[in-house]
């Protein structure tokens, strides 16, 4: 079996107030293979970012802990590493595109100048060199002109063109994994199918994996493996996402997979929606967070909590699973 | 929203530290005003420059009047000026700075942000000296030089912050049904400004106290009286022959207040700014 | 850079200072402090009375004198002065550089200290060495100007203290004797603004560090060096510069002031309150005036700066 | 960064322009320099505007006039300074002739011919007086000669033309002046040693105009070398005329001036040091710090120091620690301090109905009674002030050290009794404005005051201070009437209790000195009689009879003559003057050791 590009386990995080732990994340795990896309998938606030800032070491800020039993890229432990250690695996091994693009890039230096500091901090050399690395990423996400690209600023390129330039920023170094949140959230839907081809494309050429983490079932659909359903904190089903789509067998998986409006739904058929409300991280219910809302909840699923089961490299967590 | 405020600045150990001195020299202040202490400020009680005992807790200075009673009234000026200068500045600010923002870009908006920036450009001492000057002998020129120069900041948040509020829903609904804009103003917009009013104000507070202290410094403070600003001119008289009571009683009970006031107005910034606080 | 831009900038400043020329012609020429009793010998007459005010132009209508204090700034041409009868120019000449030398270095340690402070304290934010940070500059905010020269006074400069450095006086003329004049005040000047630039620069770069692309660089292994001192410094300069270029007047003019009077340094801020308290209506005026005129071209050379500083700002 | 060479070199050349005021040190020849600190800064340096005590110890060093006072004779005797001899007074007293020393030159000055100072001539001298009856000239002094010489008070009416001859003011030949008085004035010597009168070359004030005022062009023993609000420096003039020092025309007193070691003085040529140093520091205590670091050579005590200063009161006696540094001397100021009552105003000064005059006068008397000279004394003046009634002072030879001071004397009892005996009480006495220009020092003077008064049963809130941001304006306010109680001081122009006199002569009041505005026919006519006499036995009784109005009146609150202490160092020769020698012992001042390490 392949090393996995990134592999995570058991990762938790969690608000401390006084004796209170709150859980934003609760224990997950998983793996993904190199040239591998998987899909984080769930509602805003379940975690899904705050998990990619946690790989990444980011999170530890006021307030909010973390702990793992490990944080692998290419098969080297990450989650132990010492700031400055870990500084170097970031932008190298692993990479980022973020939700806005927008807000970013930093808006008083170039796009070349941005891109290029990644390049030079972890390989060093001249600026010829990170000049000729800059337009080549550039170059291999689309732009046509790489030179007048990189000598504009953020706020000069529209948002797709700084997404793209996001993504030749994330790709220079040519890691192993990249996470990408929400990356086409902010972006209409041509420029994002762009964005999303772009991402495949480099992908495939520099067998890279894609953390893919968003709330949006399409751009699954259209760029992943794997998937990931998180709610509440936790994975409650790992599967592939052809399965996934067709197949369900969370029901919260299955009430997402309801949502996606279909191109072709007809007049007066209504959009199917889940009842009720995410719990917030303070106030969750004990044992199965999505008892409340979930139709075939009985009362196992109110005291304990459903372990997800991935030896097979897909499972649910979940007393009744849909079969 | 104040009854969060007030819970938010309750669980925040330094504000109310800071809460606790500003009460307690209120006391003192209040006590002050209606004859209870410090009135004997004027009154030669002793010999000069005696040292601290009993009967003089601080000590005396040249004339032989009693230094902590005369700290004690200090205490009273202080808050006299703090208090009127706060005031009457904070309805200034608010009022222009509210004329301002709802007005935005009208001519009343440019001729008020014109005399804010006409303010704003003459050295504050210069322009409270000229004041001082222009009203000679007179009570309050102190007070209203002060007043003067103080309102263009808080009109400038409160410009910034109606801008904001007009553009709420609600706002517009009362304009689209014809009510009149002064009634907006005063009974919509105003009233939501209000924590940052009282930040403000006690903002203000801090820098009318400290002010006071140095226009009395330079010759341009109270007229009768005494202020903590004007026994540090006296020691600064003193100190090198080496009589430090007054500069240690005023400028401690000086540094106390303003410690208290800042402490203060630091949690209910945090208490009001409710973005903060999420983070 | 156009040049009609900056001509277009500094024409916007007009009405400013014809506000400011107006405001305290008014409140310190007209009403302000009256020379004539101190320029008539004893005993005079109602005819000598006249004759001083004629000399000294109060007998003039309030147009006409506000009229001449406009073309006497505008032609630079300031008069003399009524106390001492030298030009006000070469008192301004004389006295400008003494006060820049005065409070320059107190101004940029005091500055440069609370930028660093900031830094640190934005950097480590919610930790204890925030904390601390801040609970010093609340204790310096606390401690009046007044009480921190009278204390430093003490400290350094009597037996009662050190006893290190002159109680007053500015007799330089080599960096030396430059050090041995200028340390309390400076001492005295970075104290007082210290606490005040530290929450400042705290609140300007927190608010950076908190930005989106901060996080991107971190999350592409920027060292805590170079975000601070490449990314947030170059993202807060707006607000920095706009403090920094808006205190230079005030501070050439308003904390001289208090620092040349206690320490007896011949500085505009000694001339200015001297002029105050002997009513000197030229130098006033010119002080005033060029003051008015200086914040002017502040706020201009302000905005350009944004153009320079920040590519978001249009270039004019 | 080039931007950051830059930004320094800006940096640097800000500092160095800030750096002005190099030493005027030659290295291989010692200088010889002397540090005097005043507490005052003076204004204008032109003589004719050098109102102020400051401006007057300037410009006597900077110009010269005709006469000046002995350097070490006290009393003052009058001593020629470029007149050639005392003057020719004739019979009647009213035409006054001088003669000029020949050789005598102005400075080296663009304004001359060739940039050469010419020589001084007398009609230097007719020119210099001239200026004070020319309203473009802004002179101070011309109350010293207003109606006093023929003609001077028409010239100005005429127009004030220079060219045009002034009978009672004639240079007769390049030597020779002739004063012809209107009526005798005793007092004219005098007044030419005032730096008022001082010789002003024509060309220097034509070229300078009003600038004059910061440029002299004199021809006294320094020139200035520079000067702003804290300090100006004066340097030898190298073309002073050559006089030999005689200790005994300058009235050396061997007996009580031994110690000084002017001896070694004795036909040297003055002046003697090669730099004046004038520190001009307001604030005792700074002054008395930097005294006391060595940064200053002489230091007038400031009060609070008195402690420290004195082993003991009475006699005074310097602390022998300071005694080995430092020359003392203890000399009566040459004037008094003293609280007016603005007898202009009806509430409690004169009034037409001579019951509410006497009523009124009852108020003054116990308001006189309730003042407690003593406190005052000791507070302000460590006790060593010297307390007298009225206006004569102990400067004077007509004061009476044996005259009753029950007038100084507290008596809060008899106050209050004479409040209710004339129906004054807490609702019927008048509230009072006390006016004084702003300094801390005044305030404590102030809340001193109206403790007295409240001793008295004076209500606390009916004495108000009235505080003014400059002398100026509190002048102008008592000038117009606008303060009750006015706290003023005196000092002497000259020697001569005439001076004293004139401040209650009904006719001088306010603008006048008279800023108690007191009008008394009697003292009037006997200020009148006496002003053709010298001093004299009939004219102390005339002087001592007027002195006794003043206390029956109760016209004012008076009076104290401070005692000043003068510290100087023992490296120092010298006999200081702060009264009407003033800046003139400063050319005979000179250093044990010429050359000393800079502090």
């Amino acid at each position: 079996m392949k090393t996995p590009a990134l592999s995570v386990s058991n990762l938790r995080i969690w608000f401390e107030s006084g004796s209170n732990r709150n859980h934003a994340v609760d224990n997950i795990s998983f793996n993904i293979l190199p040239g591998e896309a998987t899909g984080l998938v769930g509602e805003s606030g379940c975690g899904k970012s705050m998990t990619a800032l946690a790989i990444l070491g980011l999170l530890p800020a006021a307030g909010i802990k973390t702990s793992c039993s490990s944080i692998k890229v290419n098969g080297i432990e990450i989650s132990r590493l010492s700031q400055a250690q870990r500084r170097d695996i970031l932008g190298r091994d692993i990479a980022m595109i973020f939700q806005q693009p927008g807000t970013a890039l930093d808006p008083v230096f170039t796009i070349g100048s941005l891109i290029g500091a990644t390049y030079r901090r972890h390989f060093g050399g001249s600026k010829q060199v990170i000049r000729q690395a800059v337009c080549e990423s550039l170059e291999s996400v689309g732009f046509k002109d790489p030179g007048q690209i990189a000598a504009t600023y953020p706020h000069q390129l529209s948002g797709g063109m700084r997404q793209l330039a996001m993504i030749a920023m994330a790709t220079i170094c040519k890691p192993a994994v990249i996470i990408a949140d929400e990356p086409t959230t902010s972006l209409d839907s041509a420029t994002r199918s762009i964005i999303l081809q772009q991402l495949a494309r480099l992908q495939k050429s520099h067998q890279t994996a894609v953390l893919m983490i968003s709330h949006d079932l399409g751009v699954i659909r259209q760029n992943c493996n794997q998937v990931l359903v998180m709610y509440c904190g936790r994975l409650v089903e790992k599967t592939d996402s052809q399965h996934l789509f067709a197949h369900a067998r969370h029901p919260y998986s299955a009430g997402l997979v309801s949502c996606i409006p279909q191109i072709n739904v007809q007049q007066g058929s209504s959009l199917a929606s889940i009842p009720g409300q995410v719990p917030t991280a303070d106030r969750l219910p004990p044992g199965c967070h999505f008892a409340p809302r979930c139709t075939r909840a009985r009362p196992v699923c109110d005291e304990a909590a459903p372990e997800l089961d991935d030896a097979q490299g897909v499972g649910v967590a979940c007393f009744r699973p849909l079969s | 929203m104040m009854n969060d405020t007030w819970q938010r600045l309750k669980s925040d150990r330094y504000g109310m530290g800071g809460l606790m001195v500003v009460a307690a020299f209120a006391f003192i202040a209040i006590c002050v005003w209606s004859g209870l202490l410090g009135q004997g400020w004027s009154e030669v009680s002793g010999n000069r420059w005696e040292s601290a005992s009993a009967s003089h807790w601080f000590g005396t200075n040249l004339l032989g009047q009693d230094i902590f009673q005369r700290t004690l009234f200090g205490t009273a000026t202080a808050f006299e000026v703090g208090l009127i200068v706060t005031l009457c500045s904070t309805i200034l600010g608010a009022l222009l700075g509210a004329l301002s923002g709802w007005y935005s870009n009208g001519w009343l908006d440019e001729v008020i942000l014109w005399i804010k920036g006409v303010l704003d450009s003459i050295p504050f001492y210069l322009f409270a000296a000229a004041i001082a000057y222009a009203l000679q002998g007179n009570t309050w020129a102190m007070h209203v030089a002060m007043i003067v120069t103080f309102w263009t900041t808080t009109a400038r948040i409160i410009r910034g912050e109606v801008i904001r509020i007009k553009q709420r829903e609600y706002i517009e609904a009362a304009q689209a049904i014809g009510l009149p804009d002064l009634l907006i103003i005063f009974r919509h917009v105003l009233p939501n400004t209000f924590h940052i009013l009282l930040v403000q104000a006690s903002i203000v507070f801090v820098a009318a106290i400290n002010t006071e202290v140095i226009l009395s410094f330079l010759g341009l403070g109270i007229q009768d009286g005494v202020s903590w600003g004007l026994m540090l001119a006296e020691s600064s008289q003193e100190v090198l022959a080496g009589h430090f009571g007054n500069f240690i009683a005023a400028g401690s009970f000086l540094f106390i207040l303003l410690m208290g006031f800042n402490l203060l107005a630091d949690s209910l910034q945090d208490a009001v700014d409710t973005r903060r606080v999420i983070q | 850079m156009t040049r009609s831009y900056v001509a277009r900038r500094l024409l916007y400043g007009i009405p400013l200072v014809l506000g400011v020329t107006f405001i305290s012609f008014l409140l310190m020429v007209y009403f302000g402090p009256d020379k004539t009793y101190e320029l008539l010998g004893k005993n005079p007459t109602a005819d000598q009375i006249r004759e001083v005010r004629q000399a000294l132009g109060y007998d003039q209508p309030f147009m006409l004198r506000y009229a001449d204090y406009l073309k006497q700034l505008v032609t630079l041409d300031l008069g003399l002065s009524d106390s001492s009868g030298e030009s006000v120019s070469s008192i301004l000449g004389r006295t400008l550089p003494i006060s820049i030398a005065l409070v320059l270095p107190g101004f940029v340690l005091g500055n440069i200290a609370g930028l660093m402070l900031g830094l640190m304290a934005a950097w480590y934010r919610g930790k204890w060495l925030d904390k601390l940070i801040m609970s010093a500059s609340v204790v310096g905010m606390s401690v009046s100007f007044l009480v921190i020269i009278i204390g430093l006074q003490i400290l350094l400069c009597t037996p009662y203290g050190l006893n290190l450095f002159p109680v007053r006086g500015w007799q330089v003329h080599d960096l030396g004797s430059y050090l041995y004049f200028v340390t309390v005040p400076t001492l005295a000047l970075v104290f007082v603004t210290l606490g005040y630039n530290t929450r400042f620069y705290r609140a300007v770069m927190a608010d950076e560090i908190d930005r989106d692309h901060i996080r991107t660089l971190r999350a592409y292994g920027a060292s805590p060096f170079e975000l601070m001192f490449k990314h947030v410094l170059k993202n807060s300069l707006i607000p920095i510069l706009t403090r920094i270029m808006f205190s230079i007047p005030f501070v050439v003019i308003s904390g001289s002031l208090l620092l040349e009077s206690y320490f007896g340094i011949p500085g505009i801020g000694l001339v200015t309150f001297n002029a105050i308290t002997s009513g000197d209506q030229p130098v006033l005026k010119a002080v005033v005036g060029l003051t008015g005129v200086l914040f002017v071209l502040a706020l201009t050379v302000n905005d350009l700066l944004y153009s320079l500083v920040d590519p978001r700002v249009a270039k004019p | 960064m080039p931007n950051t060479i830059k930004i320094a070199m800006l940096l640097g050349l800000l500092l160095l322009g800030g750096c002005g005021d190099p030493p005027a040190t030659q290295n291989d020849v010692p200088v010889k320099t002397y540090k005097h600190a005043m507490d005052g800064a003076p204004g204008s340096l032109d003589p004719a505007q050098s109102a102020s005590l400051y401006a007057n110890f300037m410009v006597v060093n900077l110009y010269d006039t005709l006469y000046r006072y002995k350097y070490l004779a006290r009393p003052y005797q009058l001593q020629p300074n470029v007149a050639a001899g005392l003057p020719e007074i004739s019979d009647d007293g009213l035409r006054i002739t001088i003669r000029l020393k020949p050789g005598v030159y102005f400075m080296d000055d663009p304004a001359f011919a060739q940039g050469v100072g010419r020589e001084l001539h007398a009609h230097d001298f007719v020119y210099s007086i001239k200026r004070h009856f020319d309203p473009a000239s802004r002179a101070q002094g011309a109350w010293l000669w207003q109606n006093r010489i023929e003609g001077l008070d028409d010239w100005k009416v005429a127009g004030s033309d220079y060219d045009t001859e002034v009978e009672g003011l004639r240079a007769l030949d390049d030597y020779t002046i002739q004063i012809t008085l209107i009526q005798p004035f005793p007092q004219l010597i005098h007044t030419l040693t005032q730096a008022y009168a001082a010789i002003v070359p024509r060309e220097a004030v034509e070229k300078y105009g009003q600038m004059l005022s910061s440029h002299p062009v004199g021809s006294g023993p320094f020139r200035l070398d520079s000067r702003n609000d804290t300090r100006a420096v004066l340097v030898k003039n190298p073309d002073f005329r050559k006089e030999p020092f005689d200790l005994e025309d300058e009235g050396y007193d061997p007996a009580s001036q031994a110690d000084l070691g002017l001896h070694v003085l004795q036909g040297k040529i003055p002046p003697f040091v090669d730099r004046l140093e004038f520190e001009f520091i307001t604030e005792d205590a700074a002054r008395w710090n930097a005294f006391s670091a060595g940064e200053l050579d002489f230091i007038k005590v400031p009060v609070s120091q008195f402690d420290h200063v004195l082993s003991t009161r009475s006699p005074l006696k310097l602390s022998p620690q300071l005694g080995e540094r430092y020359h003392f001397e203890a000399s009566p100021e040459s004037g008094f301090i003293y609280t007016n009552f603005n007898m202009a105003d009806e509430r409690l000064g004169h009034h037409p109905d001579p019951h509410q005059a006497s009523r009124n006068r009852a108020l003054r008397c116990a308001m006189v009674k309730a003042f407690d000279w003593e406190k005052r004394n000791e507070i302000f003046f460590y006790n060593i002030g010297r307390v007298f009634p009225g206006a004569l002072a102990p400067a004077v030879p007509e004061y009476d050290p044996d005259a009753d001071i029950s007038y100084n004397r507290r008596d809060v009892q008899g106050a209050i009794e004479l409040l209710q005996a004339n129906g004054w009480n807490e609702n019927t006495l008048p509230t009072l404005d006390y006016g004084f220009p702003n300094s801390v020092t005044e305030r404590q003077i102030f809340e001193q005051f109206r403790n007295f008064m409240m001793d008295a049963g004076y209500p606390s809130s009916k004495i108000r201070p009235m505080i003014f941001a400059t002398y100026g304006d509190y002048q102008r306010a008592y000038s117009q009437g606008k303060v009750a109680l006015i706290n003023s001081s005196w000092t002497m122009d000259y020697p001569d209790a005439e001076n004293l006199m004139q401040l209650y002569y009904g006719p001088n009041a306010s603008p006048g000195s008279n800023s108690a505005n007191y009008d008394n026919p009697d003292y009037n006519r006997l200020y009148e009689a006496s002003a053709a006499m010298s001093e004299s036995p009939e004219r102390t009784a005339i002087y001592r009879q007027m002195n006794q109005m003043l206390i029956d009146d109760c016209v004012s609150i008076n009076g104290i003559s401070r005692t000043l202490l003068f510290l100087w160092d023992r490296n120092i020769i010298m006999k200081p003057d702060r009264s009407f020698l003033g800046g003139y012992f400063m050319r005979f001042v000179d250093l044990a050791e010429p050359s000393r390490a800079a502090p």
